[in-house]
């Protein structure tokens, strides 16, 4: 049962991302992408990343699905005469080459879902067992985020503040 | 494209609407300790409440020119986080070690650490929001009533 | 080659990866529109999430918020890590999708003020209005 | 003093967070207020140097959490290195900042209006995050802050609109794949050892020999590799940096050229020799040497394609690709004499580039000389451009006494130890194209008579010849002090197991 939801999701995000490629119609691609991300949400709440999936819903599909939209009423929706140019032949050569090596690299990664994985032994049992001890916060992503890494944080919000100052100073332009 | 719309339907729904939204934002935010959410999301419900309330109240302003205006509170949230790595300087500890911050009545670490928690995670949320904002409302901001700068 | 190939297999997290991060890459270089080249470049992004947050995931662990005693300050819990799947990759990538969606803002800020110069979302025609 | 790191980056950092603020009421003030906080940050940075090098490195534990120096107890914390590496880079980029903001007072884009103060908040934010990169000792708060440089990077090369607006563009999309490449790096590290941090990812590489075998590691280090290569504008993936140094604003072309690109190779030296460790062999191939190759090669086609170049900026910003292979190059030569060279020579290299391009600023505001013919109109000007290109020149070049001449001596020195002649080669190939380059400059602005030569003679800004004079004057510095500095490189090396 579970077997064949977790295969159905994985169709629908591949079937959505090729959507989003595929479409002409930029309006079209831009709603597939959002729909896109609120699978991908859907995935990492099933991998028990509830954290995660969240701020994938809010701000991934629906934030990001904003600036886009915006960005296509301003700019121009309708007269897209989408065509495809011939790839560089670097890509063409490019891509495979990095398809190898990426395959080739994946071989020593541990196994999905492994609990004996270095990642899951080494620094973060001391996340999960001191947390509650040290910040009184029994979800650990936050106290993680907000406290062991929160410099990690502050400028993952001065990256947000640059991101908000870029796009005024790119897009306000001085009216008299 | 933005405009004020006139409709009492619109009116009356987002009268409804948003308290209901920064209601369940604060709740996301305060709740983060506890479940899923954080200053992130509740940066993101807020700034999407502001918003739909400046579209159906706003102000007779062009998104461009309000765009201009909300950037300069982009700081505060980023101040707040800020200030109180900066407090905790002061308090004699490392950058960002809640556990030296000086609140009074509060005597364990732990808890001290819990509060840190919470005032950062309202700077990251305020932040957020006016960010989100002003990059909506850059990006509205519409071709016509651009000129030429110079 | 066999062998290789149940190597993949058993890491089907990352098969997933490879077809999102090369299909998005491709995108990114080889299509002409630049909101086209911006959901490529979102593709590539959100497919790199998508392979940190495999990798916290434990078999039998639950959602990484203690639940239950283990949540209780008072009875001085021991708390068993494998119970909970592993919190470092799901900040690092909460860190990640607000850098992404920041870069994404920039990106599409850049695209409207080169659309309101040259008229045009095609990298080609931009090219030529500019010589 | 132990807190002085994060006193020199809250400085910028600050400023910035404050500067909109500030700027609603006062915006007049903005400018005063960058200045002055960058070259506070200077002071600091010299401070900073001054106590590394009398008492030693220290490590600052963000939060007060265990950081390696709590080993073998897991560090939880985020870590920042303070060691004489850093604290040199750091004097270096605060110093060359302060430089360039005095240069670019006159050359502001003029369209900003009341978006100054948010100009001036991306100039600090970039100071700050390549701060950042400097001291960072955690590979994923390398990512972050590499995002906060990279992303006002973006935004201040399209600032005044037009082609630049393309050329950011493009700069954007190649700088966000590079990110996304070293952020799978990062995942990698962390899914073959369990840490970020990168004193326990050594302990761990030497701990477990089979690790830096592992098909994981090779993959993730090739990954980050190619990510900061993408930043650091290594020869076959510098696409975005010739259309970004041409179109930019004037006065932001020397910040991002003295700056960017080599904090970018800063942050693959740290990973390549702090991290993997200088004997690193990934299965079979010993990983220095390819990276020697692949300098050889940029050296050698980056002068070649500046050579081609007819647009002044264009040329100086091939030169920089040229550059950044010679600096690999001494690196990769796996002996202390090559890593002291290399490193010297990305300092000085720092300065040149910001300096090319503060000559090219100048003589397109007083002379609208783009291009290498209109160049002889410099001659118009003051004495004080064409003695700067000289100095620049020579120092490009590498001929005494100025600081190029010095970092290409160790470097070939380092080659010739390593027994590597093919690197040696490359070194004098791409200074003889260098030469040729510059000699093409002279020409035009020797040999031809001005363009109207009865037009007055043109005061260049204070300004200008501040900035130009500091900088020729720091090239000059750095090749006559090149021997106390070159030891602490070599002390340096002999930490990293050089």
């Amino acid at each position: 049962m579970t077997l064949w939801f977790e295969i159905l999701l994985l169709i629908l995000l591949v079937v959505t991302a090729a959507g989003a490629i595929l479409v002409k119609d930029l309006i079209s691609a831009v709603f597939i992408l959002g729909s896109y991300s609120f699978l991908l949400a859907l995935v990492w709440a099933w991998l028990g990343a509830v954290d995660v999936a969240f701020v994938e819903a809010v701000v991934g599909a629906g934030l990001a699905t904003i600036f886009f939209l915006l960005t296509l009423f301003g700019t121009a929706p309708k007269d897209t005469h989408l065509r495809r140019s011939a790839p560089p032949r670097l890509a063409l050569l490019g891509l495979p080459v990095l398809g190898l090596l990426l395959l080739y690299a994946a071989e020593d990664l541990p196994r999905f879902r492994n609990p004996a994985s270095p990642a899951s032994v080494h620094v973060s049992p001391d996340y999960l067992s001191n947390s509650l001890e040290d910040t009184e916060t029994p979800n650990v992503v936050t106290s993680v985020l907000m406290d062991y890494r929160a410099f990690d944080t502050l400028i993952e919000t001065a990256v947000i503040f640059t991101a908000g100052v870029a796009c005024v100073l790119l897009l306000g332009r001085k009216r008299e | 494209m933005i405009d004020a719309h006139d409709s009492l339907i619109v009116r009356t729904m987002a009268r409804l609407l948003i308290p209901l939204i920064q209601l369940f934002a604060v709740y996301v935010l305060v709740f983060g300790q506890y479940g899923p959410g954080g200053g992130f999301v509740g940066g993101v419900m807020l700034g999407t409440s502001l918003i739909l309330g400046i579209l159906v109240f706003g102000p007779e302003e062009s998104p461009c020119r309000l765009a201009n205006k909300v950037v300069h509170g982009d700081g505060i949230g980023l101040i707040i986080f800020a200030g109180v790595g900066g407090l905790c300087l002061i308090g004699g500890g490392e950058f960002l070690n809640y556990s030296d911050l000086e609140i009074p009545w509060v005597t364990t670490d732990s808890r001290r650490r819990f509060l840190g928690i919470l005032m950062t995670q309202i700077g990251v949320a305020v932040d957020v929001a006016v960010t989100a904002i002003s990059i909506v409302f850059s990006l509205s901001s519409s071709d016509e009533s651009e000129q030429p700068d110079d | 080659m066999i062998e290789h190939i149940v190597a993949w297999l058993e890491r089907p997290n990352f098969i997933a990866f490879v077809i999102f991060f090369l299909w998005g890459i491709f995108i990114m270089v080889a299509h002409a529109n630049l909101v086209k080249k911006l959901i490529g470049m979102y593709l590539v992004q959100a497919s790199v999430i998508f392979l940190l947050v495999t990798i916290s995931a434990k078999s039998q662990a639950t959602v990484p918020i203690l639940q239950g005693t283990d949540a209780v300050q008072s009875e001085s819990p021991t708390i068993d890590p494998d119970q909970y799947s592993n919190p470092l990759p799901h900040v690092l990538t909460l860190t990640a999708i607000v850098v992404q969606v920041a870069t994404l803002g920039v990106s599409l800020a850049l695209v409207t003020a080169i659309y309101r110069e040259y008229g045009s979302l095609d990298e080609d025609e931009v090219l030529q209005r500019i010589e | 003093m132990s807190h002085l790191p994060v006193i020199i980056f809250l400085i910028p950092f600050l400023s910035a967070i404050s500067m909109p603020l500030v700027g609603l009421k006062r915006p007049r003030w903005c400018r005063p207020m960058t200045m002055v906080s960058v070259f506070a940050m200077s002071v600091a940075a010299c401070v900073n140097l001054w106590l590394v090098l009398n008492h030693g490195e220290t490590r600052y534990a963000f939060g007060g959490w265990p950081i390696s120096t709590a080993l073998p107890d897991p560090p939880l914390g985020i870590e920042w290195v303070n060691d004489a590496l850093a604290s040199v880079m750091l004097v270096t980029l605060s110093c060359l900042a302060s430089v360039c903001l005095v240069f670019g007072g006159p050359v502001t884009p003029q369209s900003l209006g009341r978006r100054t103060a948010l100009y001036y908040t991306l100039i600090l934010l970039l100071i700050s995050g390549l701060t950042g990169i400097v001291f960072a000792g955690d590979i994923f708060n390398v990512f972050v802050f590499l995002e906060v440089a990279s992303l006002s990077a973006y935004a201040l090369v399209g600032v005044s609109g037009g082609r630049a607006l393309v050329a950011s563009f493009r700069y954007l999309i190649l700088g966000t794949l590079g990110a996304s490449f070293y952020l799978l790096g990062v995942v990698f590290f962390y899914a073959a050892t369990g840490t970020l941090n990168m004193a326990d990812l050594a302990q761990q590489m030497a701990d477990k020999p089979e690790l830096l075998t592992s098909k994981a590691v090779i993959g993730g280090s090739t990954f980050m590799f190619i990510g900061f290569g993408i930043k650091m504008a290594l020869f076959p993936l510098h696409g975005w940096l010739p259309d970004a140094y041409t179109h930019a604003p004037d006065a932001i072309s020397p910040l991002l050229a003295g700056l960017m690109t080599k904090v970018a190779l800063y942050a693959w030296v740290r990973v390549m020799f702090w991290v993997l460790g200088a004997r690193a062999d990934l299965s079979q191939v010993h990983l220095l040497t390819l990276l020697g190759a692949l300098g050889s090669v940029a050296a050698v086609v980056g002068a070649l394609m500046a050579l081609g170049q007819q647009n002044l900026k264009r040329m100086f910003a091939f030169s920089g690709v040229s550059h950044i292979g010679l600096i690999l190059i001494g690196v990769s030569q796996g002996n202390a004499a090559g890593f002291a060279g290399g490193m010297f020579y990305l300092i000085n290299d720092a300065v040149t580039q910001a300096a090319m391009f503060f000559i090219a600023g100048a003589a397109v505001y007083h002379h609208g000389a783009r291009t290498v013919d209109e160049i002889a109109k410099l001659r118009q000007g003051s004495r004080w451009l064409t003695g700067g290109l000289i100095i620049l020149a020579l120092s490009m070049i590498g001929i005494p006494p100025t600081g190029g001449f010095f970092g290409k001596w160790h470097i070939i020195l380092g080659a010739m130890e390593a027994g590597n002649y093919f690197a040696v080669a490359a070194v004098i190939v791409s200074s003889l194209l260098t030469m040729a380059y510059f000699q093409r400059l002279f020409v035009r602005l020797f040999s031809e008579q001005p363009a109207s030569p009865g037009e007055p003679r043109v005061e260049t800004h204070l300004a200008f010849r501040a900035s130009v004079g500091v900088a020729s004057a720091g090239i000059l510095v750095l090749g006559l002090c090149s021997d106390p500095i070159v030891k602490v490189f070599r002390s340096i090396a002999a930490s990293a197991g050089l």
